[in-house]
């Protein structure tokens, strides 16, 4: 995935001189996972920016670019470092089109790894997706294979409005295919179909995709078929392929690695039970972290969700009746 | 004992002022104002601000108007500033910075329609670069930095303004925003009006720091104060700041010293927390009369002069008023435009609603 | 309510203290809306103290003196200025003891006037509530009565773990009751009961009340009994109360300010539909805030959830079948 | 023209150093670094935590550690600051600060348990009141105004001591912190360990600030530098700064100037943006054999007693990784526990849904 997104921004920055990135070691050290590795040797310093340590002024200052009609694409070295810029983020990012009328304008993408499951230091672990998808305005987006990386990062750059586009890193190197760099972006608006089946729907996204795609496997073996959902994108949501499949499977397992009160889970069972109530043959389980804080590596397996509880989720759906 | 100690640097703030209190010149004027005219055009910019605060504080009052930050005093800070800047240089505004912004090309109309209540005041139909009002405190800040960086990549001489007040040099964007800008060198001058009070707190309290310019030697440039009710003196410095940014020679903070003579806004009661009478004080600092009384002293400003100018902009308050009070308000849809460059399926569903809903609530009397 | 606040912050200090008010104008001013009125005379400048300028000062210093063993009550003006303290709320108040493993902890409570309807300027109107429930160790409470908040105002003090306050700005002066000063602290981890029904369940928190007790008695007008319950305390939730509440009337709105997306609402209608579906007998409805800005007062009326959208959701549900 | 101008304020950064780099005092050493037991504690300071830092990068070499940030080259700062504290201070640490907590009394064990993935590493049995490590970057100076609050308020001649890197002195809650401490001239010392590098950002580039002690101007303190190498010179500062927040009169900002001879954490690679050479060059400047060498020669060090005390270092180290390695996890309801004081109903229900989860991953194989 991390070549996919090198790949990616260097199309943008090929095509579109207007592209700059930003971020603490995006330069010389090309981004401590290497998503930049390059990018100044081949664009410059004057577009491939290492900024002071700063994520509020990181932000921030993309913000004043972008009205000036650039498309800074700013890197937060880790999720957990985010929350500086929420201020930023919620009160203009998201913001300025809507306050001045459509005179000023913020086609900003801030790039930021997140989840959990790589044995990572303190405050190295956290999705927090869920916060950002409550902010209007913000588009929350998150790719769950390296070609997916590739067409949703380049059509976050496009976008006229600003994008948080989050990495899941446990699968930055995880899923090596080979990815075409022609430019061609993915649609902002729909989830992704990864498996077609009859008995149950899995949704999820980000590096969840994983366990979800193994339970979905395992499940075939027995003769059970699922529909799984990459939701990719979060904010605006597409919940009609989601009630589509519901309609169909009757079945409707939610997987994320945030925790779960107030996870982005809640919103899709939500819109489940209030326009798919009728299709719902069982209850919408969600398989997430708990309400706790990602522990650390000692006991982080403990935390993730992991394939047999998706699979044991699973279970209890298709059971019931 | 002898210690081991050498001096590695040092570091001085300086203090400007060309008029004192009385309007009598201390020093020799810089050129733009021995010009008679260039002084009565500040002069008529001073009016017609406080002429704006004035209405708009009656509006509030008598419930045609929300919530409104007076700049009673400050005057001159805004419209030295304003009228130091290019066309196309940008002004990150605060609050209390209308009669820059009217400089700028901002209508009082669209001021007016702000305070009001209507984003659309906010789409300045001429200024188009220049940000709007920015209510959490040094949030701006940033802003201006990102905007002195498009200037800097596009090699144009242009410069970003941001205009803040004393309290938001405690936040820690504007800090951030300071030092960013010292370490790109960008070209941005930073302008903190210095009314003494964050709402209640006292300058005093805000920080031990002596001066708020001084905070720019954490930023590694140079920050110096100006008599901000000597709009002579606040120009000059502005314009001095702005050739050197323009000039390539990086950023520049200027601390405009200045007093709050209203509340913090038409919801305070300054009464609570400050004594009339030391507020009393300072109105013989206020900005209008010092430069009224060199005009007359020094170029024969006439009685006549006097009140055709403040004739001419409490018509000009006025009509702008009127065209606010007539001005409808936005319709509905407008509740869901303009967050997206195009409307995203999802919001379009809650738009329909929300259009059935007051249908609905039309037809009832529940709403 | 503000007397009510003012009243418990008085208790409180008066009982213990260890208890210190601070914030921005909490001192002479007695706060924007006078919550801290006459606390710096009666407990002086020791306790009773106001901030420079800085959200993430007053939210990481109060963290820091209440590792020492104080019980900080730190008021952030506005909620749309919160931002600025969620890396310190996130990453510090709610994670010091489980960080230390209970060596040092946190018994602080974050105060903010939250929500819209007072034809605010910019950013005083927000309600992101849904971003706080989300962060694991953050309690998030929410008063709807003077009465309930002192109580709860009262608990969040005592409590030993961080508390995220929010009072509906709204109904700061709305609503006038007689409030015994009497110390009783109310439960952080109940709903209230605030009408008995058959027919329907109406969940919400805090000036949303209003709008939906007036729904209740408008339906209660037309033979139609709903049980209407104050959530109160959104994290940790009780979710016990109101899954009780939907078993016996089969039929459940929700009511919040916030925007609808990732709102509280939903995690509310996740859980019925996890744990409650067989006694579902309509979709559950969620009357919210839209998925945008808070409009500036000329048009706020239009964005903020009236009774009639309560009504109209409630006849919904009523006619479903 | 004659400009208006007056100097209202004025500043002065300085630096302090007693051992040159070959060990040679400059100047008269402070009274305590005349005596011979209180050096050689210090000297053992340093090689201990050198001897720590090797170990745990052995360990997370061959997995059995986790990410570690090395301190080589910088132990003077830590092992000057914490041998200066009394020991009723709190520290406020940022990472690198190993040999101020080991003479604060954390455990080496306790150290290799928190970089080695378990909670309790952070549970330290002595220095109860002390900080954990802090990692997002200055989000700990805050914590540090608010102890220091605390000692004030109780009339304590306490002093809490927070340590940061270069690259932190960017960011807004450093600042916010330096204000604040200043405005309320709270008892709270800032050490600065300015190792020349952000990972890979250099302090060049950091900040326009031509040192970052000036950073403490902008809060209405003063602030010096100080040789980090020198471990005299970091403990003397400290002393000196402490002793000065103790008597009420506010805090203090020392710059500790020093190197980061490793890379930024064992995940690091530093060749990809600075050449080995000019990192070379700084051994020259190594604390642990400038102090060697001035032990030597002003105080008769001998092999003897040079190589005891490595040995002894060794073997500590040894015993402390020993123990780490040999300490069980925490049982599984540590997830849930801990997080409040008492488990709330909702949380339970979590807990005992993980419990039977386990129990069924035991039983199948999916897991
Ligand atoms: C981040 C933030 N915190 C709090 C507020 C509430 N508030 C509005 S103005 C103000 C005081 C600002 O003081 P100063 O910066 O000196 O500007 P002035 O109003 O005096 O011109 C405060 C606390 C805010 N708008 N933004
Ligand atoms: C707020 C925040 N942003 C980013 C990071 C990632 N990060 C960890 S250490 C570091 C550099 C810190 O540099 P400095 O303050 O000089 O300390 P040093 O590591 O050099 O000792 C960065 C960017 C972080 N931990 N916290
Ligand atoms: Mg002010
Ligand atoms: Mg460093």
């Amino acid at each position: 995935m991390v070549q996919a997104l090198n790949a990616a921004l260097a199309r943008a920055m090929a095509e579109d001189e207007r592209v700059l990135v930003l971020g603490e070691d995006v330069g010389i050290d090309g981004g401590v996972f290497r998503v930049t590795d390059g990018l100044l040797d081949r664009f410059g310093a004057g577009r491939v920016r290492d900024t002071p340590l700063a994520e509020t002024a990181i932000a921030g200052l993309s913000v004043g670019v972008a009205a000036q009609g650039f498309r800074p694409v700013a890197e937060i070295q880790f999720m957990g470092f985010i929350h500086s810029a929420v201020d930023q983020l919620v009160c203009h990012a998201s913001r300025l089109r809507w306050r001045t009328r459509g005179r000023l304008t913020c086609p900003l993408v801030v790039r930021a790894p997140y989840g959990g499951g790589i044995h990572a230091i303190e405050h190295h672990s956290e999705s927090t997706e869920a916060m950002f998808a409550h902010v209007p305005g913000l588009r929350v987006v998150i790719p769950s294979s390296p070609a997916r990386a590739y067409g949703l990062l380049l059509a976050a750059i496009r976008d006229p409005d600003p994008v948080l586009f989050l990495e899941p890193k446990r699968i930055y190197r995880a899923l090596k295919e080979e990815v075409p760099d022609n430019g061609a972006a993915a649609p902002l608006d729909s989830c992704f179909q990864l498996r077609d089946g009859d008995d149950l729907t899995l949704v999820a996204w980000g590096a969840m995709l994983v366990e979800t795609l193994a339970a979905a496997e395992r499940l075939a073996a027995e003769g059970v078929t699922a529909d799984v959902l990459d939701v990719a994108t979060l904010s605006p949501l597409d919940m009609g392929t989601i009630l589509r499949s519901v309609e169909k499977t009757g079945r409707c397992v939610i997987v994320h690695e945030a925790p779960l009160t107030a996870g982005f889970g809640a919103e899709i069972a939500a819109r489940l039970v209030e326009h798919g109530l009728l299709s719902l043959r069982a209850p919408v389980k969600r398989v997430t972290g708990y309400d706790t804080v990602p522990p650390l590596p000692r006991l982080e397996h403990l935390y993730m969700p992991s394939t047999a509880r998706v699979l044991a989720a699973a279970r209890e759906t298709l059971a019931y009746s | 004992m002898v210690v081991a100690v050498t001096t590695v640097a040092s570091f001085e703030i300086e203090y400007r002022r060309y008029l004192d209190p009385s309007g009598r010149p201390e020093r020799s004027l810089p050129a733009f104002a021995r010009d008679r005219d260039a002084l009565v055009s500040l002069y008529r910019a001073l009016v017609l601000t406080r002429a704006f605060d004035a209405k708009a504080i009656a509006l509030q009052r008598t419930g045609r108007l929300g919530t409104y930050p007076s700049c009673l005093g400050q005057e001159a800070v805004a419209v030295g500033l304003g009228d130091a800047m290019a066309p196309d240089d940008v002004l990150l505004p605060y609050a209390r910075e209308q009669g820059a912004q009217f400089l700028r090309g901002v209508a009082l109309t669209e001021l007016f329609l702000y305070w009001g209540g209507d984003e659309r005041g906010s789409d300045f139909r001429r200024a188009r670069e220049d940000f709007p009002i920015c209510v959490p405190v040094a949030s701006h800040a940033p802003h201006a930095v990102g905007v002195a960086l498009a200037f800097q990549l596009r090699n144009e001489r242009r410069v970003a303004v941001c205009v803040s007040g004393d309290g938001a040099t405690s936040k820690g964007d504007f800090y951030e925003a300071l030092n960013v800008a010292g370490a790109w060198r960008l070209p941005v001058v930073f302008v903190v009006t210095n009314n003494q009070w964050a709402i209640s707190l006292p300058r005093s309290a805000q920080t031990a720091a002596a001066t708020l310019a001084q905070k720019a030697i954490a930023a590694g440039f140079a920050g110096g104060q100006v008599d901000g009710n000597d709009v002579i003196a606040v120009r000059d410095a502005v314009h001095r700041a702005l050739s050197h940014a323009r000039d390539g020679a990086g950023p520049h903070l200027i601390e405009a010293l200045t007093y709050r003579l209203s509340d913090h806004t038409t919801a305070d009661n300054a009464s609570r927390y400050r004594d009339d009478e030391s507020v009393g004080g300072h109105w013989r600092e206020d900005p209008i009369a010092r430069l009224r009384a060199h005009l007359t002293a020094a170029h024969g400003w006439t009685k006549d002069e006097e009140e055709a100018t403040l004739a001419s902009c409490a018509a000009e308050v006025e009509r702008a008023a009127e065209e606010y009070l007539a001005t409808p308000p936005q319709p509905p849809e407008a509740v869901f435009d303009y967050l997206y460059e195009s409307l995203p399926a999802d919001l379009a569903g809650q738009r329909a609603a929300a259009a059935e809903a007051q249908a609905a609530a039309a037809r009832s009397d529940d709403g």
